[in-house]
């Protein structure tokens, strides 16, 4: 029982790292809540479902297929609304408010497009799963956190060797010395939002993979990792996974005291407190305060 | 002579490691203009916002007529008699002037939710009170005219003008300003001066941040110069000018 | 003439900070800009950068008219700058930070510019592998020297290089300065409040105040004239 | 005739719930995505009493106005701390918190069945039942929160929390209590808010969670933005246009089960638009920047 638990955290941590790498690397750059990225998840996971079910491609082909379609959203989204919005010197609210508005859109697009009912990709026939440390782990499952665990590492790396994850880091780190330093501030956000955006896209994919999708599937995965972001400090990778490690440890440890249907409120409250008592994260610098 | 009218205090505050403030001390007469001069990062604006309350200093304190308002929040500090401008000149850009004036007057009845619903009567007296004097003010400083457009509207000079105009609505016995002339014309800075000069005969008393120093000599009774967070050199401006040391500070 | 600047009018927002500034940087000249606070020392260089637009006026580099360029378009001209306060990309480590002062230069000479660079600032050589947040003051300073020579800038632009510096490391920066302008030519436009130490090292002499030249003339002219000085800051 | 007043009593519901919103977000500048939870929980308090104690209306809803008062305050109080995005986060946190607890604590909400049966309210005699009477109820209500609303923001509380809004600092320098005044102002939306939800749940007879969802958070958002932040009359106009627009999709022949995510997709872009061209809304002033401080 335990360690099926223990299983459960890790395949829900894996679904979080994604998306909270996502999410950590966007605001990290753009300094605001993309809340479209919940609709990114779920083009995802569409994506997969037409190019699969629809069109009749291999799941691996439309899986790689639908990881950079959903890049591309974020790239569009980016392009017709950030990019002239932070033009106009919009704040930090007025990107978020618009980014809702998208999500909005977005959101019951697919919903007249594919229905409010949920719509599947897995398997058909119920997989019985491996055995693993006395708990059941199925090859899809397994599958998904292989995928996560090499997102990260390839993130991971190209972050710290190629020039682009230098440049990324250096927006990151300081803005206008970038600039005078001759990088195109523009054209780095544009690159991180399609990596950001791949990034959640794979997160519904493989989300899509392990439980059903809906239109509104990305909301409830956006926001565990909003919470995995937080926890571990926002634009810090290794503290993504500490965060997203964390968040599916409480979640799921805590059913076996509670019923599993409280998960979103534990999330949520564990991300109040941190929001409160410290909302730099684990591993994360301290957040902008008034200053006079 | 009433030499610890407003007594500051061995004042310490760093930043990252950066000693902004190193146990500063000095002390302000009733009525008295006070020039506050020295080279970047002396620590002059620190000062500003630890006396306002922005800042909790390290140690030290902060005595204004035998209260210590040390580590008190903002808002006390200002209903306790002390008003601030700012360097980067903040006024509630999309009020009206004569809102940001009204804006300023203290402890007003009609700011209590209470005394809305239930002592109408009381509140909007007070405030039609407080109306005629801001407009009455304005119209000494020459904003009557633009009372009613948005603080935003009015040129750099006026707005710094009308952040004056708000410290006096706070009726404060000290007034802190940050860099009241940089930035602005000629013919404004004559008028702000000319306000400026004129405080202590309504009883208040002035510390101002300023690099212009035509202007600090024109309007200080005494400057203080304080260079790494201390203070350097004190007494009249001709004679800090002349001193030694503070030349040196500044070309060292 | 590397940089010349007529009749600039700038400033932020509505606040106007320089008014009508001309002046020049030959090639091959250190020139420095003294003065009080608030004269609009370090606006010049924002404005030459392409950080803050021009309202009026015309900046004209190596030939080329730059108002209205952005700050990369700048830098692949030749214009470097290190703007004020040690800034330096906290969370990269110091090679990453040259690397990303190269960041225009073609890749396969990179390496050997940024060896180039490293045997000026030996210092930086041992700590290339550490966080740039976690070096020092002077290395800090000394990293951002050495950023903004990786791309062989015609013009170099330092903002108080000597700011919360003790002494001596101002001594071994401004040598520093001395010794690239030397060695490579480069035209350096530096503002400086040590005044001391920068007249020692510039050719020429820029004073601004209240963001209007005050004076223009040479360091030795200066140096021994203290009543002048005095005119000129207080 | 009673299609007619169905809409007219929703519109007086929204109009409680943006304008309280507007006192929150549009003229204290805390942007909140919890208004939704306070509208749910609200409606539970009322009608949990009224089923369980059978206490008369007028108390439920007294309690309910309280209760949400004081949730308001205590939510409101990490605005303190943190601010505009991360202030935004923590809303919605609480707002899916509170879904989830009505969601989930089945022995007293009844969980996703909701609570059907709610009776007719009574005041001293007088039975609430007709859609007549439920539009004077509703309409009665919105003009006592609208007067409030009006008292408000035309004193000088008003103007501090205006001042509030665009610059703490002033504010703070100017003498103003800017923490007890954005705790004070987040709860009297709560509680105003907590009046909306009264009424609609006596209104439609029935409660359930997916009323008070994010999307309905988001939804009265919308109408305030779109209406216009920081005016009276913003809020007002942004509930009638959004509102009644289903009924006009419905009116130009689009399916109902489409009419819906047209309306959203509506709403959605309208708040793109508003911000990339018209931040401060329809009517409005504040458009959700602050005093950008310059160099």
């Amino acid at each position: 029982m335990f360690s099926q638990l223990l299983v459960n955290a890790l395949i829900a941590a894996s679904i979080y790292l994604v998306v909270a790498a996502g999410i950590s690397l966007a605001y990290s750059v753009t300094r605001f809540f993309h809340f479209a990225h919940a609709a990114v998840i779920a083009c995802g996971a569409y994506s997969v479902f037409v190019l699969h079910v629809w069109v009749g491609l291999p799941l691996s082909i439309s899986a790689l297929i639908a990881a950079p379609l959903g890049g591309a959203v974020g790239l569009a989204l980016e392009l017709l609304i950030y990019r002239p919005l932070r033009r106009k010197a919009a704040g930090p609210l007025v990107l978020l408010l618009a980014s809702i508005g998208a999500y909005v859109v977005l959101q019951n697009v697919m919903s007249l497009a594919f229905g409010d009912a949920s719509r599947s990709i897995r398997p058909t026939s119920v997989q019985e799963g491996l055995p693993f440390l006395g708990a059941r782990i199925t090859c899809v499952q397994l599958i998904s956190i292989a995928v996560a665990l090499a997102l990260l590492i390839i993130l991971l790396t190209a972050f710290v060797r190629t020039r682009w994850g230098k440049m990324a880091r250096a927006v990151m780190s300081d803005p206008e010395l970038a600039s005078v330093s001759g990088i195109n501030v523009d054209g780095v956000i544009l690159w991180v939002s399609f990596v950001a955006s791949m990034l959640a896209a794979t997160g519904g994919i493989l989300q899509s993979l392990d439980v059903d999708m809906t239109p509104t599937m990305g909301m409830t995965a956006l926001l565990a990792g909003v919470v995995a972001a937080v926890v571990g400090g926002i634009g810090r990778l290794p503290g993504v996974v500490l965060g997203a490690i964390f968040l599916a440890l409480a979640q799921h440890l805590s059913t076996w005291i509670i019923s599993t249907q409280w998960q979103d409120a534990i999330a949520f409250a564990i991300l109040l407190a941190f929001l409160i008592f410290r909302p730099e994260g684990f591993m994360g610098k301290k957040v902008r305060e008034t200053t006079v | 002579m009433t030499n610890d009218w407003l007594r500051i205090d061995g004042l310490a505050k760093s930043f990252d490691g950066v000693k902004a403030l190193a146990g500063f001390s000095c002390s302000l007469r009733e009525g008295e203009i006070l020039g506050l001069l020295g080279p970047n990062g002396a620590g002059k604006t620190t000062l500003f916002n630890v006396i306002s309350g922005f800042l909790a200093p390290e140690s030290g304190n902060v005595v204004l007529r035998g209260v210590n308002l040390t580590g008190k929040p903002p808002h006390r500090i200002a209903t306790a008699g002390i008003a601030r401008t700012f360097q980067d000149l903040r006024l509630i850009r999309q009020l009206s002037v004569l809102d940001n004036v009204l804006l300023s007057f203290r402890d007003q009845p009609g700011e209590r939710l209470g005394n809305v619903f239930f002592r109408g009567k009381s509140s909007q007296d007070q405030e039609a009170a407080n109306r005629n004097e801001a407009t009455s003010l304005l119209e000494e400083c020459g904003l009557a005219e633009k009372a009613n457009d948005p603080a935003e509207d009015l040129s750099y000079g006026q707005q710094k003008l009308l952040s004056l105009v708000c410290c006096l609505a706070a009726k404060a016995d000290l007034l802190l300003l940050d860099e009241p002339v940089a930035g602005i014309a000629p013919e404004m800075i004559e008028k702000m001066l000319g306000i400026i000069r004129d405080l202590p005969n309504q009883g208040k008393s002035v510390m101002l941040i300023e690099h212009d120093l035509d202007a600090v000599m024109q309007v200080c009774d005494r400057v203080v110069f304080m260079d790494a967070g201390v203070k350097v050199s004190e007494g009249t401006p001709e004679e800090v000018r002349n001193d030694p040391k503070v030349i040196e500070a500044y070309i060292a | 003439m590397m940089l010349e600047i007529r009749k600039l009018d700038t400033g932020y927002g509505k606040k106007q900070v320089l008014f009508g500034l001309s002046m020049e940087v030959r090639n091959g000249e250190i020139v420095a800009i003294i003065g009080p606070n608030g004269a609009g020392k370090s606006t010049v260089l924002k404005a030459v950068c392409g950080l803050i637009p021009a309202w009026n006026g015309r900046m004209c580099f190596d030939g080329t008219t730059t108002n209205g360029s952005t700050p990369a378009q700048n830098v692949a001209r030749g214009i470097t700058f290190a703007p004020q306060g040690n800034r330096v990309f906290a969370g990269l480590n110091v090679m990453e930070n040259l690397q990303i002062g190269g960041f225009q230069v073609p890749r396969k000479e990179l390496r050997g510019r940024i060896a180039q660079v490293l045997d000026v600032f030996p210092v930086l050589k041992d700590r290339a592998k550490q966080d740039a947040g976690n070096l020092s003051g002077g290395e800090q300073q000394m990293l951002a020297l050495a950023r903004a020579l990786i791309a062989r800038p015609k013009l170099l632009m330092l903002d108080e290089p000597s700011l919360g510096l003790s002494p001596n490391l101002v001594r071994s920066v401004f040598g520093k300065i001395v010794e690239i302008n030397r060695d490579t030519g480069v035209s350096i436009l530096i503002v400086e409040q040590k005044v001391r130490e920068v007249l020692r090292v510039c050719n020429r002499v820029y004073s601004l105040k209240l963001g209007k030249l005050a004076y223009d003339g040479t360091p030795e002219e200066l140096r021994d004239d203290k009543g002048k000085l005095k005119e000129l800051f207080l | 005739m009673e299609y007619l007043l169905h809409i007219l009593i929703l519109i007086g519901i929204y109009v409680i719930l943006a304008s309280s919103l507007n006192l929150i977000a549009g003229y204290a500048g805390l942007l909140s995505i919890a208004h939704a939870a306070f509208f749910g929980v609200g409606a539970y308090v009322a009608v949990l009493m009224g089923l369980h104690w059978e206490t008369p209306f007028l108390v439920n809803l007294a309690a309910a106005v309280v209760f949400c008062g004081i949730l308001g305050g205590v939510v409101g109080a990490p605005g303190l701390r943190i601010r505009d995005d991360y202030f935004v986060i923590a809303t919605f946190a609480f707002q899916v918190i509170a879904f989830s607890v009505l969601n989930n604590w089945v022995s007293l909400t009844g969980g996703p069945m909701g609570l059907p049966g709610i009776p007719q309210p009574v005041i001293f005699g007088w039975t609430v039942s007709s859609h007549w009477e439920f539009l004077v109820l509703t309409g009665g209500c919105c003009a006592a929160v609208l007067w409030i609303c009006h008292k408000i923001v035309t004193s000088p509380f008003g103007r501090m929390l205006k001042a509030i809004r665009e610059d703490e600092v002033f504010a703070q320098a100017a003498g103003k209590n800017v923490a007890a005044c954005k705790v004070l102002v987040f709860a009297i939306g709560a509680a105003m808010a907590a009046v909306a939800g009264v009424m609609y749940a006596h209104y439609i007879s029935f409660i359930d969670p997916t009323s008070f969802t994010v999307m309905e958070s988001i939804f009265i958002i919308s109408i305030v933005i779109i209406g216009g932040a920081g005016s009276m009359w913003g809020p007002v106009l942004g509930a009638v246009v959004l509102v009644a627009l289903p009924e006009v999709l419905r009116f130009v022949g689009l399916p109902s089960a489409v009419a819906a995510n047209v309306r959203q997709i509506l709403y959605g872009g309208a708040l793109v638009a508003m911000m990339m061209w018209r931040p401060q809304g329809l009517l409005g002033e504040y458009a959700f920047r602050k005093g950008e401080a310059q160099q």
